[in-house]
């Protein structure tokens, strides 16, 4: 591994914008030849869904998606990674997360953007909680797919 | 020492935060826990399964066995949903 | 599986914008929960490189990658699946590729964009020429990683 | 029958496509490819590693022993290197 990885956590209220982000991510180096993005955006669950509230314990998401990063840039050789998670109200429609992984090569990208992903859904401190059009909403139960994910990454890649 | 709620267990316990004055004994997680639930009903009503109870100190999630020895503010709050 | 996937593959000399197909796919349907997003650039080789020049074959480009597209969309429930290839002069830092995968869960979209990939870097006939600042340049070799990478797809996700 | 070549096969023929008759008995891309090589040494040159030609028929990858039967263009080039 050589230089240490340009490692950007953001939790924000606002939005975000993918080309912006990934464009900062390819000026990091003329080496990026690989850029992943996921985003996370709020289903209206075939209509049933108003709006999302996502609460999030402020300080800790921002240090536990920085150790999950960490750990990223541990494992694979990036040249930078950016996290972006939103809270508070967010309609269907809207972005809820970003990740983006710059790297020489794709799977090294691909690997970290999933990785970020799989963690962040289990240890990072957000909750949502479901308005919904015609009935009482409530808080979303987490999935035991979601701990499975996990465990995929401890054997090997 | 704070204490910090989050998601439906600050709902059942009625506030987000409050600090509390740990009596001697109770100096893990898992001591604090059932010394809670002891507080009122809406405490048990928010800790009855323990399975889905999460806890943090100092913004590390950490298991039932640890100390709180140096903390100085443990979030509860259930599995995360975020992403 | 729900209804077919919007399937959109082009082969093109001009660049392309990431945010405006991912703006594409995400407006497919309220359904749509994650879009993963490759895009792969040109690394100017530690300033080696002054330019690639990609060659491709007409006609079967489009078709193969439609092909792998396709497989992608019999494996994984999408939404749309958007792939972008250039050919002809690339600079360094310029875009060559793009998969943009889209679906109700971020497992099908990483894992069709991975899928994607993979098999067009061994499947798609493109073929990349190095033009070197300072020595002779020449074809680029084909990769064994690549082959492997193709290969972790027949046994299982 | 319409012959196209990519890469350096291409340059190493020294033109990009070509139509020919093939004789009676070459019926295989195999076939194809034995007969190619005798037709010069720049076919020689451009075929002599066979581990590393590739061959599609009408837009398809195929194999040495695919059948030019129905074939209407048939493609040689090196492994591929896009993406």
């Amino acid at each position: 591994m050589a230089d240490r990885p340009h490692i950007d956590v953001r939790v924000q209220a606002g939005d975000f914008d993918v080309a912006t982000e990934t464009a900062m991510l390819s000026r990091l180096s003329t080496n990026v030849g690989a850029i992943v993005t996921f985003t996370g955006l709020c289903r209206d669950e075939d209509g049933r869904l108003q709006a999302l509230e996502l609460e999030h314990y402020p300080g800790m998401a921002e240090a536990e998606i920085r150790r999950i990063a960490d750990q990223a840039a541990g494992r694979w050789p990036l040249i930078g990674l950016t996290v972006i998670h939103r809270f508070g109200r967010i309609r269907p429609g809207e972005n809820i997360v970003l990740v983006v992984a710059a790297s020489a090569h794709r799977q090294a990208a691909f690997s970290a953007a999933g990785f970020l992903m799989d963690f962040l859904k289990t240890r990072a401190p957000f909750w949502k909680k479901e308005h919904l059009a015609d009935a009482e909403g409530g808080w979303v139960e987490a999935k035991k797919d979601d701990d499975q994910a996990v465990r995929r990454w401890s054997s090997s890649d | 020492m704070k204490l910090v709620y989050f998601a439906w267990i600050r709902e059942r316990i009625g506030v987000p935060e409050e600090d509390v004055a740990l009596p001697e004994g109770v100096t893990t997680v898992g001591a604090l826990l059932d010394w809670l639930k002891e507080r009122g009903e809406q405490y048990e009503y928010a800790l009855a399964e323990p399975s889905v109870i999460r806890v943090a100190v100092d913004h590390v999630h950490v298991a039932g066995d640890a100390s709180l020895a140096e903390a100085r503010e443990v979030a509860l709050f259930p599995p995360m949903t975020g992403g």
